[in-house]
């Protein structure tokens, strides 16, 4: 650690934010930071922390893991900064996270829901945090909702090869739809960017089974779900929350969205995320996706830790971090678990005629759920 | 003694018969000559004999050995060069690397000496640039050695094709219309070197040219090609006075 | 006709010309001679358009035309047969016609002059279908040639027309060209074979590494000793 | 003779005492930490940069693939140091060594193609390669390669660059060089000169593609993690632009070429909805003013303050 | 449904995909055709057409073929002002340099873009109703119908104006030689003008297209679809107008059969082998001309 002391005899603290700005999946990058400036923008009006202003630094990683950890290293040997929040996509997070380890400055991943950003080989890595549930979590609920309350008994999984993200979330899917005594019958998988997906969909379609589960970005999930029932594929489509943005209801067409289900991180309608909805609506003028709900509650996250910690010193704000508990944030309550992940509520929505409606409140007890 | 005898040679794009029996007999130390009218075949008879198209049909024997089926670098190293129709140079190369790389097909060390400088490597290039300076002093174009080979003048240009060729080490050299574009006084000046390179170097010369006075003042035997087809070979005197060249190619009385 | 005057032209650093000045009358053959790379491509180019002067004037008819774009050149009058023929390979002989006429609009005038280029050269309307790359040499000429004067010149400029072609076309095409000639069309030809040009020129101009060195009427510059040595071989 | 060892020794002399001068700053902090992976960053882009060199600019034959040996040279090296603990060296060479046997069985069949077809079978089999290994569980798929140990340090990256650029420059200033210009100036010419044109132009595209694994090593024990996305078809453009930005055909100018990319890329980081924007225009811009690129065919040592050193002739 | 069916729904899936890769790939080969530049900002340009339908749609509500009209003109004359303002000063620059210039090109178009309209995705308002054609088992979409439609109409116009047309001749004489061309009294930048406005209009009629049919249009859409286009353009022969059309074809249904068969992972990965065996065996292309010099 470089950076500590001479940060801390200034009256400002300095935080970074590494996000994809540029290149393929700068739209989630770009929006996770909306809901970080609105997190800290508050917390300066209100004052600052122990009366000191945030200044939030920004690096773009281009979308590129190892631009990723360059940027990282910027912002902590260049800027100084306390801690660093973003990037959002979990191969960026990785590469950023051996730098902050070695640097000993604390970041949190507002959006990574893979396992693996916080554990190593069965060991915590003490300067990484998360932002959001697990994938674990998202998985097992969802293969649970389709057995027992779809009575699903076969199930096809098609996912995003060239993201972890889905990699992952359709492995925990299958091993527990099977252990629930369902099939999966089939596994097909797209290229992120995609435009046509038709050519698998009518392989899909052969396959008849129960139930689809597409563990994706809203993006592609529009294409996918539209592109579905033009080919007449009729069955209930599951999803993550990646698919949750309003986005997902322009792509596909509320007719088509009819009998999809997804888990996520909030609704609008709950009042625990009312307040947030409203100030980033006030704000920017649209309602926020929740990419923004994720980077505003990483926000939220570390300005409190700073607080707790009475210090800028990069150390202390990482034992704070991790004695996080109760806290409320934007989409709700959340504590920081041993193995850095959130204890905190998740929502299964159905969609009807373009709306989201409640289906499930899922209060886990551990972050696996 | 015979250098180069070709039997049967015939050459068809798609259903274009360019050449057909294509036979010919070169001698060592003879100056030949090849005319005939325009799209007759006479450069397909040159790619054909260099390794360019590799013949429809027919044999093509060098020093007692077939070249049907080699590549061009092959047969260059077998001992026949040219220069080309329209000239090709290394046009941003310096005159000298032109003859150089004409040459390196001669030198002997391996990649590792000369990535690692070592041993033979600074002995064969020297020889090389001294070699390729000596051979570009007879062609006077040892003040121009350092220049780029596109900002010659036209006529210097062919000269150093000829050079480049002769760097090769050929026993024959073929020479596509080296008169072209050059006007008649340039043209005297080119038969006397073409007359001396031949006995300088001793080989043997198979040249293409449309322009009269150079082929009958120079050419000891000068074959006649119309259609792809060999229709009349003989001395300067013979072609001059047989009707059917004089119909098909010269016109008129000559 | 034309007069040049005073004209500069560079290739970048290369002063290809330098203060070239000649006239051209009407009815006239003229021929531009000398050595390789003397320059005197660069002056055909220059006039058609092709290259700019850095100073020095081209006038034709009257109107100063230096630094007019080429096709406007072409509409003023003065059609141009490039050097080495450039004829459109894989256009068919009458597109490449057609092409020559593409300034003009008077359908009828253009049938009328697609019939005398084919009566001058009726192998060209043996080939109308041809793709023209595959002519030979002699016809590509004739093609070209036959091309230029679609646009009803009043200068037509030549570029070595008897480059590379057997001794028989060579002949052809400079019967052709008086032929042309008489029928109206004043001729500017550059030629290598300095002694067919020279016989069949009015008058010649002669030049050496971008300046003219010597003009006056053709039949006088044949005989004279310089030229003789320099140009024609004797 | 002389003449020429003497040039070398100076060039080398000069480096070594650049090395020290960076090790110095870079261990008194003066260099901080975002600009010493910089200038690794730019180690790596030269060695990258002069190899396709090679290939695009001394050869003349258009490949768009060289970000896809980068990835094999980074994968098998870190394959070798994570999984089987061998020495960084080994894995640097064996990683150079896989992309060249790649390259060869590559470039025999495709360098048939000429211009503009090679360009995009080459921009293609970058692809595939990278298609490959985002699909190979072994390396960690699309999530990319983990734990990779940082053994990057600056004396490696800065010597095996030095190592590189001499290769390259004693190559192409012999006849193995001069048969590769020869291929590129004229390939028919170069066949009549006894240019054996296939076996040069595979020549040239397996040295190119051992450098660009060996730099791909380097890369990769860099970050700690290597990821396929980082071997796209956009990083095949960035090499080229750094070599066309410094001069097709100049060893100095692949040194320009990546020095000035990597470096304003790294200076605009803080301007990330503007960078991008500004390295558009910054190339556009220097296309136009110098369309050969900065150096054109030229080197630094044919310019007029090391004629000094030189005995006479060139 | 049995396997020869679903062959034939994959045919039919490939061949609308393929229409839109044969749109974009049309104007590769235009522009292409013309100066020999592979314009790499041709994808970006098909991008920013979308988005001037985008706007056009949702700004003045307008239907969808007045927007089409209205981006490809709009479209057509950013097309003309890249050539005018990034290419024609290069004109006698080495190639590689223009290809720099059109990389370069590219870049400025996408961030500038992505500055100005922000990185996330729009979403086209639904201006055509998709219906679907159910024949027997066989699903074929209304939009794809259309754009399969328009996208054979474009190229025959296309083929016309370039084979009978005076505008035509002139295109392929400044093609093959500009020289001469200007020496036939023909206006070289003005042609060149044309054939960019042209190209770029038909790209835009590709993104709007592809707007409405896939529903979601970003700054970086174009990279993608364009180097599939450029891909499609060379497995045709590039140059040629119906080679575009058919290698824009040929990609589709090998990728519609390749995601079909086998997976979609692998689904890029195998077209360009298959464009590579393609170019082993014929190295210019289905329908390119063997340009072997003539020595
Ligand atoms: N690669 C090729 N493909 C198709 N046809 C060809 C090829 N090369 C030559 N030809 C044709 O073969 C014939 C002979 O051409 P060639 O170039 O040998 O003529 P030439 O005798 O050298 O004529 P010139 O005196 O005009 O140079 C011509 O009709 C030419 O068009
Ligand atoms: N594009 C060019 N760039 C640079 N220099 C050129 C260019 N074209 C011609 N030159 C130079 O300009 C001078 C005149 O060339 P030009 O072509 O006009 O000669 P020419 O008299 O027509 O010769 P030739 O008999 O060879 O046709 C020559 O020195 C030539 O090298
Ligand atoms: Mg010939
Ligand atoms: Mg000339």
């Amino acid at each position: 650690g470089c950076g500590g002391e001479e940060a801390a005899n200034s009256d400002e603290i300095k935080i970074g934010a590494n996000f994809e700005m540029t290149g393929n999946v700068a739209n989630y990058g770009t929006t996770t930071l909306e809901g970080l400036k609105l997190a800290i923008k508050e917390a300066n009006d209100a004052g600052g922390i122990n009366g000191k202003k945030i200044t939030l630094v920004e690096a773009d990683n281009k979308s590129d893991p190892a631009e990723a950890a360059n940027a990282a290293t910027k912002l902590i040997s260049d800027d100084k900064v306390v801690a660093i929040v973003g990037p959002a996509t979990s191969g960026a997070v990785q590469a950023e996270s051996q730098v902050a380890t070695e640097n000993k400055v604390p970041i949190i991943a507002p959006d990574a829901t893979s396992p693996d950003i916080t554990v190593e080989n069965g060991q915590v890595k003490p300067f990484v945090f998360r932002g959001c549930f697990i994938d674990p979590l998202q998985s097992n609920t969802m293969a649970a909702f389709a057995a027992n309350e779809l009575k699903a008994k076969t199930a096809v999984i098609y996912l995003d090869s060239s993201t972890d993200y889905s990699k992952s979330l359709a492995e925990v899917f299958k091993n527990k739809f099977e252990a629930l005594g369902g099939k999966v019958v089939m596994e097909e998988a797209f290229v992120a960017k995609d435009q046509d997906f038709k050519a698998t969909l009518t392989n899909i379609k052969t396959a008849n089974a129960d139930i689809i589960y597409i563990p994706a970005y809203y993006e592609e999930v529009g294409k996918i779900v539209k592109q579905a029932r033009e080919l007449g594929i009729t069955q209930p489509i599951l999803g993550t929350d990646g698919w949750d943005d309003t986005k997902v209801v322009d792509i596909a067409g509320a007719d088509a969205l009819n009998n999809t289900y997804f888990i996520t991180h909030y609704t609008e309608t709950d009042p625990d995320a009312k307040a947030f909805v409203d100030a980033f609506t006030k704000e920017y003028g649209h309602a926020p996706g929740v990419f923004a709900a994720l980077g505003y509650d990483a926000g939220k996250m570390l300005v409190d830790a700073i607080k707790r910690a009475g210090s800028t010193d990069p150390e202390a704000i990482q034992k704070a971090l991790a004695e996080t508990k109760d806290l409320q944030v934007g989409t709700g309550k959340l504590t920081v678990d041993e193995n850095h992940n959130l204890i905190k509520n998740a929502f299964i929505i159905e969609m009807k005629d373009g709306n989201k409606v409640l289906k499930q409140r899922v209060t886990p007890t551990t972050a696996e759920g | 003694m015979e250098l180069l005898k070709t039997d049967g040679v015939s050459k068809v794009f798609g259903g274009l018969k360019a050449v057909s029996n294509f036979d010919i007999e070169i001698n060592e130390g003879e100056l030949i000559g090849l005319i005939g009218p325009n799209g007759a075949g006479k450069t397909t008879a040159f790619n054909l004999l260099t390794g360019v198209y590799q013949p429809t049909t027919g044999t093509i024997d060098f020093a007692g050995k077939s070249l049907v089926g080699l590549k061009p670098y092959q047969i260059t190293s077998r001992g026949i060069a040219r220069t080309f129709q329209n000239i090709r140079l290394f046009s941003e190369l310096t005159v000298l690397d032109n003859v150089k790389i004409a040459y390196d097909s001669h030198a002997k060390y391996s990649l590792v000496e000369s990535v690692l400088r070592l041993g033979r490597y600074f002995k064969e290039e020297d020889e090389i640039t001294k070699k390729s300076l000596e051979l570009l002093k007879i062609f006077k174009l040892e003040d121009k050695a350092y220049e780029v080979a596109k900002n010659l003048p036209y006529g210097a240009q062919r000269r150093l094709e000829i050079a480049r060729a002769l760097a090769t080490k050929p026993k024959l050299l073929l020479l596509d219309e080296p008169a072209a574009g050059m006007n008649p006084q340039e043209t005297q000046e080119l038969m006397e070197m073409i007359r001396w390179i031949r006995k300088e170097f001793g080989l043997s010369i198979l040249l293409i040219e449309h322009d009269m006075s150079l082929v009958m003042g120079i050419c000891e035997r000068i074959y006649v090609l119309e259609y792809g087809c060999i229709i009349a070979s003989g001395t300067p005197e013979e072609i001059q006075k047989n009707p059917e060249v004089i119909k098909a190619y010269l016109g008129g009385e000559v | 006709m034309l007069k040049i005057n005073d004209m500069n032209v560079y290739y970048g650093a290369i002063h290809a010309l330098k203060g070239i000045s000649l006239e051209i009358n009407e009815g006239e053959i003229v021929t531009l001679i000398g050595a390789n790379g003397a320059g005197k491509s660069t002056t055909l180019r220059t006039i058609s358009g092709l290259l700019k002067p850095k100073t020095g004037t081209i006038e034709f008819e009257g109107k100063n035309i230096a630094g007019m774009p080429a096709q406007n050149i072409v509409k003023a009058g003065i059609s141009q047969v490039p050097e080495g023929r450039r004829v459109f390979a894989e256009m068919t002989v009458m597109e490449n016609l057609e092409l020559g006429a593409f300034i003009r609009k008077d359908k009828a005038g253009i049938a009328k002059d697609l019939k005398m280029v084919f009566e001058r050269f009726p192998r060209l309307e043996e080939r109308v279908n041809q793709q023209a790359g595959t002519l030979s040499g002699g016809e590509q000429q004739m093609l070209a040639m036959g091309r230029a004067l679609m646009s009803r010149p009043r200068l037509l400029l030549l570029d070595e027309p008897s480059m590379g072609l057997a001794p028989l076309l060579i002949r052809e095409i400079f019967s052709i060209i008086q032929d042309i000639n008489k029928a109206g069309t004043t001729v500017l030809l550059v030629e290598q074979n300095a002694n067919m040009a020279l016989s069949i020129a009015n008058r010649a101009y002669v030049l050496e590494t971008g300046r003219i060195t010597l003009s006056g009427d053709a039949k006088e510059l044949a005989a004279s000793e310089e030229v003789r040595k320099a140009y024609l071989g004797g | 003779m002389n003449s020429l060892r003497k040039k070398d020794i100076i060039t080398l002399i000069l480096a070594i005492v650049l090395f020290g001068v960076l090790q110095f700053l870079m261990a008194e902090r003066i260099i901080g930490s975002f600009w010493e992976l910089n200038i690794f960053l730019v180690c790596v882009n030269i060695i990258m940069a002069a190899s396709l060199n090679l290939i695009n600019g001394y050869t003349g034959q258009f490949s768009l693939g060289h970000a896809g040996f980068m990835a094999v040279g980074a994968y098998v090296g870190v394959i070798l140091t994570v999984n089987f603990h061998s020495p960084f060296i080994v894995a640097l060479l064996i990683g150079g060594f896989a992309a060249g046997i790649l390259g060869f069985l590559i470039g025999l069949p495709t360098l048939r193609l000429k211009g503009d077809y090679l360009a995009i079978a080459t921009l293609g089999l970058g692809e595939i390669i990278r298609i490959v290994i985002m699909n190979i569980e072994y390396v960690g798929g699309a999530a990319g390669f983990k734990g990779i140990p940082h053994n990057t340090t600056f004396p490696w990256v800065f010597f095996i660059m030095l190592f590189t650029l001499f290769f390259i420059k004693n190559f192409v200033n012999s006849k193995y060089g001069r048969s590769c210009i020869a291929v590129r100036e004229n390939e028919i010419a170069a066949e009549a000169m006894g240019v054996n044109t296939t076996k040069y132009k595979v020549m040239a595209f397996t040295i190119g593609a051992i450098f660009a694994g060996i730099g791909g090593g380097l890369f990769a024990h860099c970050f700690y993690i290597i990821n396929p996305s980082s071997f796209t078809f956009m990083a095949s453009f960035n090499f080229l632009i750094m070599v066309v930005l410094g001069g097709l055909g100049s060893i100095t100018g692949s040194i320009a070429g990546a020095f000035v990319v990597t470096f304003v890329s790294a200076a605009l980081a803080s301007w990330p909805e503007f960078r991008m924007i500004a390295y558009a225009l910054v190339l556009i811009l220097l296309m136009f003013y110098r369309p050969q690129g900065l150096f054109g065919y030229t080197e630094i040592t044919s310019l007029k303050i090391f004629q000094r050193f030189k005995g006479g002739r060139g | 449904m049995d396997f020869f069916e679903q062959l034939i729904q994959q045919l039919i899936n490939g061949i609308s995909l393929g229409s839109i890769y044969a749109l974009i790939a049309l104007g590769y080969t235009m522009v292409y055709g013309i100066i020999k530049l592979i314009n790499f900002a041709h994808g970006d340009i098909y991008m920013v057409g979308a988005y001037v339908g985008f706007y056009a749609v949702t700004m003045t509500k307008m239907s969808i073929i007045p927007a089409l009209i209205i981006s490809m003109v709009v479209t057509g004359l950013l097309g003309i002002l890249v050539e005018k303002i990034a290419y024609k000063p290069l004109r006698k620059a080495p190639r590689i340099s223009l290809l720099i210039t059109a990389i370069g090109v590219s870049f400025f178009l996408e961030y500038t873009s992505m500055y100005f309209v922000s990185p996330t995705p729009r979403t086209f308002p639904n201006v055509i109703d998709s219906l679907s054609l159910n024949i027997g088992s066989f699903v074929i979409n209304g939009q794809q119908l259309l754009i399969f439609i328009i996208t054979v109409i474009l190229m025959v116009l296309l083929t016309y104006i370039v084979q009978k047309t005076k505008m035509g001749k002139a295109m392929r004489a400044v093609s093959f030689d500009t020289e001469t061309a200007q020496l036939m009294g023909i206006n070289a930048d003005r042609v060149i003008s044309f054939t960019f406005g042209i190209g770029s209009a038909l790209a835009a009629a590709g993104g709007v297209l592809v707007g409405v049919y896939y529903n979601s249009i970003d700054p970086l859409m174009g990279i993608m679809p364009g180097l599939k286009a450029f891909v499609a353009a060379v497995l045709g022969g590039i140059g040629s107008i119906p080679g575009a059309m058919t290698g824009g074809i040929v990609l589709g249904v090998i990728e519609a059969l390749v995601s079909g068969f086998i997976s979609s992972t692998f689904r890029d990965a195998a077209a360009f082998a298959i464009l590579i065996l393609v170019l082993l065996f014929k190295p210019s292309g289905i329908f390119g001309k063997n340009t072997n010099e003539k020595v």
